[in-house]
């Protein structure tokens, strides 16, 4: 069984699809399941646990460098929601490191794919967390 | 002489959140908590419905929500913006358009003509279809009112050989027996999908909804298996012409089609003599040398002729610059009319019919009716992701559609569609289908206008 | 209400805007960027400051060049500025987001933005939006702005009828009771007024509360004949039938039974709860010697009205208004496909006749090689959005245009296009509903169309000095005041 | 397996001997844009040759339906004498006219005649058709007309040989191969002379036997006038006013009639299809030269007729196919036969309005025929009409008041003519029933002409007239030997009531002859000379002889009804004019007394208003007189001589429950439009447009309706003795209340709108019943013919007298069948009764009397309610991005 990672991506900062992915992580070691949001800001932490709650293994936002967000402040919101979100999965006793999130930036393409890389080993790392995972 | 026509809309709610066009973003930590709320006031109280799908990852308010901006403006602290639903602009390719896949979706849905106010908010004019209008008629002569049957506008057309004239004996009678004609509502028949057909489901959706709309649905013998059969009358088996007579697939069928090959006069009189009565029609793929073999299968007897474009409604030919279906078929058209045998053969024309104004406008253009595809698979929620091409999941489950619940979205979208031609001909003043074919006088050209207007106003050439 | 421009604000507490201005936790409440910026964005709300009125933040650009960009200037940094990502969402190609809020904003303050946008053209590629006006090589001689005349008249063809000057070249295209609310209705016929032009009725009857304006209203007679008495049309200066609109060429409508409210009911003589149609043509009018006939009805009616006859464009145009004018018509209206306020079904706004800009030009010329141009008046409609809109028609060849939409816009239509979903109206001007109409009031929606008309006239005023020209009347049909952006 | 080559019929060796010529003379490339515009159309068939001076009338009378930018006539049926020729040239020559558009350039007959006439025709004579001398003597005629010269010709016999020859038409009559050269030549000529040159200089008016065309820049019967056509004789006349739509016309070319072979034809109406329908012709190697819709039509005709070959019935068929419920009720063999035409020739079939008149020799079978065919959803107006005797005479036109016209100007020359026909009617387009078209056939019969009139089918359809007394109107009124007795009688009961009159007239009918019945007349009117009372007696009385249908014996109807009108108009014309002593209540005026026009004095009451000079519309219309004088404070009026004037009753405004118009004569269209409260009676069949939003009052018309009756009318009681045409009741709302006796064409009460008939809202009384000639009433064989009935209704009811269910699902379109109970009767049956007394149509007798069996009125009437459409009430589901609205915000 391979991870399930569901990864809510900012429209506006990078256009990558499935077949992208692929190339970034070969090997295919996990199961990736994007969502493109027109910024991360739409991240809502209800949805983040929802999608863990559902079967996902770890969630991804990712989102617009620092300052580039066109709502202004939406990376900004959406990392507060990544923290609140994980603090609610740790007390519900699922962990604290489940919901990552990136701020990548167009000029660097490797952030995103180490990013990615992280999430695929922390995945792994931990296994899934719900014990009777089919 | 068909009943009056009329196909029954049921409404069939979508089995998935449609993807919508608008993204709403909403800052609740800044929230004042008033009391009166502007999402509570919300006119279509897309926030109290609002639902997460963890399933396709949708939130339905995207699906919801009109754009009237009302909460946006009122929120006294501005905690709601919204965007473009970056999901929705990916849908579709560039032909088939995410307004194209909504305005499938709707219809499928509901069975409804899309109606809105305000006024068009599309494009001055585009490429294909949309390079062309349809004309009305005013003062000089009625339009015809037959939207919802208050005027009988017949939608029927004959299909396969048709007589220059008869020659009638003394008392009256045809001399001849006339040639075997297969009689169908409305000029739509449903296409061999170019992706999408997995499982049994969506082929029978079809052949149901075919049925139930007194139509065609070609059918190939790689998707043809012995459920089929209680929809022999519906189905056309497009075959490789030294098929067998005796297949199975071949019993009780009213009409075949063939692929074009350059031997195929032989094959279609092997078919014919086997069984008289049964509509031969012939597939040929639409490009510079269509019309000369539509003309000579005409001249050779043929019943049918069904050209087909790609997909996108481009020609076959290489090079870049490929006529669109539109400008292809109206060259064979005329061409069979200047060989003075036009009125013999019927010509259906399939690739890039995507919307029910295509319909009419292919007919203009010289079809007798038209063969449609991916608008079907689009009413089974299809979202034109073509994962499937690849073997990938389908993210609407169309392995486990309800083969009735299939069906009637894709009758709904049919009855949309059948009620567009009416108002379109309604304008025309036109009261009979077939005789829209070709009447490219009540059409309108971009270029032609272009032309004449700006043309001739500021000079010389378009840039 | 005067006649004069008045500054009259959104009903909406944000209005919306070109940047996006977000005061961060930073803040201080220093109130610096109030004395920074010229432009009004920040203000102070008591002791702290307000949500900032980004819809007038002229931009970075404009303001690092006078100094004024508050962004920079904030001690505490507690302020961003971007391009508002919300008008991504906003417009369409005819009516971009740009041409909605410069609409919005002349409508506010008669006046063209301060704000770097778009108020002429929108982004359809074709027609209007690829036609610029040409002004000629050598400078006229200078016209002051008071001896230019905007004015036109309607009846040309000096029979017996009403002599109606008009003091722009402009009226009201046709909305009904019961498709608007009454303030909606009142507010432009007050405009209207205020303007010396017209209003109109529609087509579903003549309310009591528009008999003030009677002076300054036409009355409709539509195919589904609602309403229409001999009272009516005795009431009014013009009389406009309606053959055909440029939203659904050809095609009727219906009023659906649970729109067909008691008032509603009333207006139009029907019954409560019952669904009301319009047939597609007039079942009296088969052939242009029917439509002299029906014409000839009219005046057997009153005598002295004008006739106008608001056909749409198909590819007979040009036959169409010279039958019109033959049957005795003052007034031939063109409507063009791409218009409309009304719902009507997408598949005919798109698809069916022809747009407004091939029509104007065809049916003038055809006029003129009749010899009777001079004899008719000329009007176009459907897709006029803005007076740059209105001075390309009329220099392809009409007198002067109808306006709907953009009154809309004025009125602060989005154009969400939903006109009807629900209870109707999200913004209270197409709607029935009590609660909904209640979201306007008269004044205000009187003095924001008055005002988008006063900015309107300003800039037909400002480009007639530019092209030399003393009466909006000079421009007629002077396609060589226009060029076309696809042609050398 | 059929394949493209067959056995070659004659059509086919005609087709392709087309092709080949048209390698030699290629036609103008490219369809071009069709010239558009409306028209009026007029035509008679006469057993007789009559002068052209009697279309001039009829022409007249259309002047409104055309605009003087074009107007034809053609003929057909001539006497030999007239044209100089002996008989046997007459009747084997081809009259071949030709125009030549600029009478100043003389070269063009020599070039003409070098090219096209000398080398391959034999001409027996030939002249330029003659003229008066200048056109400007004509008022009105502003384009000089073209001069015309005529050929007898026949084709030299060498040249048909050899064209027979290289052709192929060995399977072709020889007189058919010489009609197809004839064809071929002319449209060469045509595209030599016409169509392909920089300036247009000649072309071929007609070139048929003993048939001939004209058609100039002006009003049709200025035709007549040019070329001196008044006393020149022929069995048939058709003409044409045409409305280009487009002003600026310099030459006739695209006037009507065109022609085919042997046929002229003239059209009303505009193709919806005409490019279809030109590449229909195009690949049968036909090509339209004038670029009008008519042309094509002849083209069409012709090709059906002469070269494939095809029956009257089968042609009409091939044009206007029969569909929906109609076809259902053919018989299966015609189904089977019609289907074939519809598959094969549905491209050619023009969809949109058209009415066409057309006028054919048919020398293959020694008749002449006048044929009248409408589209299938009868989109323009037509009227047939029949007048048997002696003389007879068919017609056919737009308008009723062009036969009334015709026959008034017949009637002045020839005294054998009444002003009233035996018959009246609507063709029913594309129906089982009569095919939508008429013809009228001159034939000779034991040596003398007679004319049957039949329908597509073939029928026959007579006036009962046929065998009844001639009247001979030029003898002096003499006394009846019974003189003192009726005298006594008259005189008695004018003391009791009009009523009485007229049941004892009615009643001594039977007896009497055409000289007593016109002494009476003019008894009464001496009577009538006595006083107002007298004089309002004498009007009533008569008005209901006029009006009521009776046994009138071994008379003509049309002559009785002639005499009775002849006393009204009597009574009418001697009210005193407003310059004439002060005389009781009635005033006159007229046309040259209406400036006199004043406010009613010294109990002055009625108006009686000679319709006759009065303008049809605009400032100097007596609709608008009928205003300025209510204004003034005249309530009651009398209005007689109607030649379609419109209008009546259209302006008074709101609140005129005190007014009450009585219409005599050829009344005409708009009458009594947006009326507020009066009353109008209609003494007579009335036009189209009637009650158009009628708002309250009450109307009666003593005879048919025409087209779109009660558009969009909002209330009012009205009552029709007779049929109605299509769409009354279109778009009506609020509370209209209608008895129609009759039945209607098609497509009653479309779009109804008029709520609950039990809570104030409107209906329909539907009693398809007829009178036979001798005034009984009789079932029609269907209350109700069309296919369309109630279509998309909301609101109120029909109430349709149908004892024998007649009526089915299929015809309704939005309204089902209810059942009929007993508040719905008691609901109508005021108006019943109402309708019985304005009418004489018995409720016990007439309408609940079936088979001779009483019946109760749930066994005879049905009710069709609306049904609510979901689509329609607007209750969706909360999902739907848009909803369908307002039909216009």
């Amino acid at each position: 069984m391979k991870p399930q990672i569901v990864l809510y991506c900012c429209t506006n900062s990078t256009t990558f699809s499935g077949e992208d992915i692929e190339k970034r992580i070969p090997g295919n070691l996990a199961d990736f399941k994007i969502s493109r949001l027109p910024c991360s800001g739409r991240t809502d932490t209800l949805y983040m646990v929802r999608a863990i709650e559902n079967g996902a293994d770890m969630v991804m936002v990712i989102a617009c460098p620092d300052g580039c967000c066109q709502f202004l402040e939406g990376n900004r919101r959406a990392r507060m929601r990544v923290r609140y979100a994980n603090r609610l999965l740790a007390e519900a006793g699922i962990g604290d490191d489940r919901i990552h999130m990136v701020n990548v930036d167009p000029a660097d393409d490797q952030i995103l794919t180490t990013a990615l890389q992280k999430i695929v080993v922390r995945a792994l790392d931990m296994g899934p967390w719900l014990t009777t995972s089919s | 002489m068909p009943k009056k026509y009329h196909i029954k809309p049921t409404p069939a709610a979508p089995r998935f959140i449609p993807v919508g066009r608008s993204g709403i973003i909403d800052w609740e930590e800044d929230c004042l908590k008033c009391t009166t709320c502007v999402k509570k006031r919300c006119l279509y109280d897309v926030y109290k419905n609002r639902a997460y799908d963890a399933r396709t990852l949708v939130d339905s308010i995207d699906y919801q929500c009109k754009n009237c901006f009302s909460c946006i403006q009122n929120c006294p602290r501005g905690v709601l913006s919204k965007t473009i639903n970056p999901e929705f602009l990916r849908m579709g390719d560039a032909y088939w358009k995410p307004d194209i896949i909504h305005n499938t979706w709707f219809q499928a849905e509901t069975g409804r003509i899309p109606v809105s106010g305000a006024g068009y908010r599309g494009p001055f004019s585009g490429p294909g279809f949309d390079a062309m209008w349809t004309d009305m008629s005013e003062i000089v002569r009625p339009t015809r009112d037959g939207i919802h049957g208050r005027e009988y506008i017949s939608t029927a057309i004959d299909i396969g050989r048709k007589q220059h004239h008869i020659e009638f004996d003394a008392s009256g009678a045809a001399r001849i027996e006339m040639p075997p004609l297969v009689e169908i509502p409305l000029p739509v028949i449903f296409n061999p999908l170019p992706f999408g057909n997995i499982g049994i489901s969506v082929t029978l959706s079809m052949a149901a909804a075919a049925r139930q709309i007194g139509g065609l649905m070609y059918v190939t013998p790689e998707t043809y298996a012995p459920f089929l059969k209680p929809f022999m009358s519906q189905l056309v088996p497009l075959i490789p012409a030294d098929m067998d007579v005796n297949a199975p697939m071949l019993q009780g069928v009213r009409m075949v089609e063939l692929h074009y090959a350059p031997d195929i006069l032989a094959q279609v009189q092997r078919l014919k003599s086997h069984c008289s009565e049964r509509v031969v029609s012939i597939r040929v793929p639409l490009n510079p040398d269509a019309k000369t073999i539509t003309a000579a299968l005409t001249r050779g007897g043929v019943e049918v002729v069904h050209l087909f474009a790609d997909y996108r409604g481009n020609e076959f030919v290489d090079g870049d610059s490929p006529r669109f279906v539109k400008d292809a078929l109206r060259d064979v058209h005329t061409h069979l009319v200047n060989e003075c045998i036009r009125d013999e053969v019927t010509l259906i024309v399939s690739g890039g019919i995507a919307l029910a104004e295509h319909l009419p406008k292919a007919i203009i253009c010289g079809a007798d009716g038209a063969a449609i595809d991916l608008p079907l698979l689009i009413a089974l929620e299809c979202r034109v992701c073509k994962r499937c091409v690849t073997g990938k999941s389908c993210p609407v489950e169309l392995q486990n559609l309800d083969p009735a619940y299939g069906a009637q979205r894709i009758v709904n979208l049919m009855c949309s569609w059948w009620s567009q031609l009416i108002e379109l001909m309604g304008a025309m003043g036109i009261r009979d289908v077939r005789r829209v074919r070709g009447e490219a006088g009540r059409a309108m050209f971009f270029e032609d206008l272009e032309r004449d207007t700006f043309g001739a106003i500021f000079g010389g050439q378009s840039k | 209400m005067t006649a004069e421009i008045k500054k009259t604000a959104s009903r909406f507490r944000h209005t919306i805007g070109k940047y996006r201005v977000v005061r961060g936790r930073q803040c201080k409440s220093c109130a610096g960027c109030v004395v920074t910026c010229p432009h009004g964005v920040h203000f102070k709300a008591g002791a702290r400051m307000g949500t900032p009125r980004d819809y007038l933040c002229v931009g970075p650009d404009i303001c690092k060049q006078h100094g004024t960009y508050c962004v920079e200037k904030c001690p505490n940094a507690a302020l961003s500025v971007a391009i508002n990502p919300q008008i991504k969402a906003l417009g369409d190609f005819r009516w971009t987001a740009e041409l909605l809020m410069s609409t919005w904003y002349q409508a506010e303050t008669g006046e063209l933005p301060t704000v770097d946008m778009e108020y002429r053209v929108g982004n359809s590629g074709g027609g209007f939006d690829k036609l610029r006006l040409k002004y000629p090589e050598t400078l006229p001689s200078e016209i002051a702005a008071d001896d230019i005349d905007t004015s036109i008249e309607l009846n040309k063809r000096e029979d017996n009828a009403h002599r109606i000057t008009i003091s722009l070249p402009l009226y009201q295209g046709g909305m009904s009771f019961g498709s608007v609310s009454d303030n909606t209705m009142i507010s432009r016929a007050k405009a209207a007024m205020l303007w010396n032009t017209f209003g109109c009725t529609g087509e579903g009857g003549y309310p009591e509360f528009l008999y003030p304006f009677d002076r300054h209203m036409i009355t409709q007679v539509a195919t589904g004949l609602f309403g229409v008495k001999e009272e009516t049309v005795q009431r009014v200066r013009i009389v406009e039938f309606k053959y055909a609109q440029g939203a659904k060429p050809g095609l009727g409508g219906h009023l659906l039974g649970d729109k067909v409210t008691e008032r509603v009911a009333k207006m139009r003589e029907a019954v409560r709860g019952s669904a009301l149609f319009s047939p597609f043509p007039f079942h009296s009018v088969y052939s242009v010697e029917d439509h002299k006939k029906h014409v000839d009805w009219i005046k057997a009616m009153n005598p002295k009205a004008l006739v106008s006859v608001k056909v749409s464009t198909p590819a007979d145009v040009d036959m169409v208004a010279i039958g019109s004018y033959y049957a005795g018509a003052h007034i031939v209206h063109l409507d063009g496909s791409y218009g409309g306020t009304g719902a009507a079904p997408d598949i005919a706004k798109k698809n069916i006749a022809m747009p407004i800009e091939y029509a104007i030009p065809k049916v003038h010329r055809f006029l003129v090689e009749e010899g009777v141009r001079d004899r008719v008046t000329l009007i176009a409609s459907g897709g006029i959005r803005t007076a740059h809109d209105i001075l390309k028609a009329i220099a392809l060849g009409a007198d002067g245009v109808v306006e709907g939409t953009a009154g809309m816009v004025a009125l602060e239509c989005t154009r969400c296009s939903s006109c009807e979903s629900g209870r109707g109206c999200p913004r209270g001007i197409a709607t029935t509903d009590p609660e909904l109409a209640e979201m306007m009031t008269v004044e205000w929606g009187a003095q924001r169309v008055y005002n988008l008309y006063a900015s309107w006239r300003k800039q037909i005023v400002a480009e007639l000095r530019k092209l030399g020209m003393r009466s909006i009347r000079e421009l007629v049909g002077r396609t060589d005041c226009l060029r076309h952006l696809d042609y050398n | 397996m059929r394949t493209y080559s067959k056995e070659c019929s004659a059509a086919d060796s005609i087709l392709a001997s087309r092709r080949r010529m048209l390698h030699e003379f290629p036609p103008p490339s490219g369809v071009k844009v069709e010239e558009e515009g409306g028209c009026g159309v007029t035509g008679f068939a006469c057993s007789i040759p009559v002068g052209g001076k009697h279309i001039f009338e009829p022409s007249k009378q259309m002047h409104n339906r055309g605009n003087g930018k074009g107007g034809g006539i053609a003929a057909v049926g001539f006497e030999p004498e007239a044209l100089g020729v002996s008989r046997e040239v007459l009747d084997t020559h081809y009259m071949l006219q030709i125009a030549l558009i600029d009478p100043q350039d003389k070269s063009v007959v020599r070039a003409v005649e070098e090219e096209f006439i000398l080398p391959y025709l034999d001409i027996a004579t030939s002249e330029m058709i003659p003229t008066i001398d200048d056109y400007r003597d004509i008022p009105g005629l502003d384009v000089q007309p073209p001069d015309v010269m005529r050929y007898f010709v026949r084709v030299k016999p060498g040249v048909l040989h050899d064209f027979i020859a290289s052709n192929h038409f060995e399977n072709l009559k020889p007189d058919r191969a010489e009609d197809e050269f004839m064809c071929q030549n002319a449209f060469k000529l045509n595209t030599r002379f016409y169509s392909t040159l920089g300036d247009k200089k000649a072309f071929v008016m007609s070139h048929g036997k003993n048939m001939m065309i004209l058609k100039i820049v002006g009003y049709a019967e200025l035709v007549a006038s040019y070329y001196r056509l008044e006393d020149f004789k022929s069995h048939i006349w058709i003409a044409h006013q045409r409305y280009p739509t487009k002003g600026r016309v310099w030459h006739p070319g695209g006037a009507h009639p065109f022609s085919g072979m042997h046929e002229a034809l003239v059209h009303n109406g505009d193709f919806a299809n005409y490019h279809s329908v030109c590449e229909y012709l195009k690949q049968r190697n036909l090509y339209p030269l004038f670029h009008t819709d008519t042309e094509a039509s002849v083209l069409m005709l012709d090709l059906l007729n002469r070269v494939y070959g095809y029956p009257l019935e089968y042609i009409i068929e091939a044009l206007a196919p029969t569909t929906e419920a109609d076809f259902d009720k053919l018989p299966a063999d015609k189904q089977k036969v019609y289907r074939a035409i519809q598959a094969a020739h549905i491209h050619g079939s023009p969809d949109g309005p058209w009415f066409f008149i057309i006028a054919r020799n048919d020398p293959y079978q020694n008749q002449f025929q006048l044929i009248g065919i409408t589209d299938t959803a009868m989109l323009r107006p037509q009227v047939f009409a029949l007048q048997e005797g002696d003389v007879q005479i068919g017609l056919v036109c737009s308008e009723k008041q062009a036969i009334d016209a015709t026959l008034d100007s017949l009637a002045k020359e020839d005294p054998r003519f009444c002003t009233v026909c035996d018959k009246y009617w609507n063709a029913r387009g594309g129906s089982h029933t009569d095919g939508g078209a008429f013809v009228f056939t001159v034939k000779s019969e034991n040596g003398a002409m007679r004319l049957t009139c039949t329908d597509k089918f073939g029928n026959i359809r007579t006036a009962a007239a046929k065998d009844k007394l001639l009247c001979d109107t030029t003898t002096a009124v003499t006394r009846p030997p019974e003189e003192s007795y009726i005298r006594r009688e008259l005189n008695r009961l004018f003391q009791t009531s009009a009523v009485d009159v007229f049941q004892y007239v009615a009643t001594a009918m039977l007896t009497w002859d055409y000289d007593t019945l016109r002494w009476g007349c003019s008894e009464i009117t001496t009577i009538a000379a006595r006083g107002d009372a007298e004089k309002a007696l004498a009007i009533e009385a008569l008005t209901l002889l006029n009006d009521r249908i009776f046994d009138v014996g071994d008379k003509k109807r049309a002559w009785v009804l002639w005499m009775i009108r002849g006393a009204l108009k009597d009574i009418f014309a001697a009210c005193p004019a407003f310059d004439q002593p002060a005389g009781g209540q009635y005033r006159y005026i007229d046309f040259k007394t209406r400036k006199m026009l004043r406010a009613p004095l010294n109990g002055e009451k009625i108006l009686v208003v000679y319709a006759r000079e009065f303008e049809p519309e605009g400032d100097d219309c007596d609709a608008r007189l009928l205003c300025d004088a209510h204004a003034k404070g005249w309530k009651r009026f009398i209005v007689y001589g109607y030649r379609g004037q419109r209008f009546t009753g259209n302006g008074f405004g709101p609140d005129t429950g005190d007014v009450r118009i009585d219409v005599y004569g050829s009344s005409g269209d708009y009458l009594a439009s947006g009326i507020d409260g009066m009353e109008i009676h209609v003494h007579g069949n009335a036009q189209d447009q009637l009650g158009q939003i009628m708002k309250d009052g009450k109307l009666v018309v003593f005879g048919d309706v025409g087209q779109t009756f009660m558009y969009g009318a909002k209330g009012g009681a009205v009552y029709i003795m007779g049929n109605a045409a299509g769409r009354p009741l279109i778009n009506a709302v609020g509370r209209p209340r209608v008895v129609i006796n009759g039945t209607a064409l098609d497509y009653l009460a479309e779009s109804f709108m008029a709520g609950d008939p039990h809570a104030g809202g409107g209906f329909v009384v539907l009693n398809g019943m007829t009178f036979t000639d001798n005034g009984k009433l009789m079932e029609l064989s269907t209350p109700y013919p069309g296919s369309n009935l109630f279509s998309l209704a909301s609101g109120g009811a029909i109430f349709a007298r149908d004892p024998h269910q007649k009526l089915t699902e299929d015809q309704l379109n939005g309204g089902e069948f209810a059942a009929f109970t007993d508040a719905d009767w008691n609901l109508i049956l005021p108006y019943l009764k109402e309708n019985e007394r304005l009418f004489g149509i018995s409720i016990e007798r007439d309408l609940l009397t079936v088979n001779g069996v009483p019946c109760t009125p749930q066994e005879v009437y049905r009710k069709v309610k609306a049904v609510q459409l979901t689509v329609l009430t607007g209750v969706q589901k909360k999902s739907d991005p848009a909803a369908k609205t307002a039909a216009d915000v």
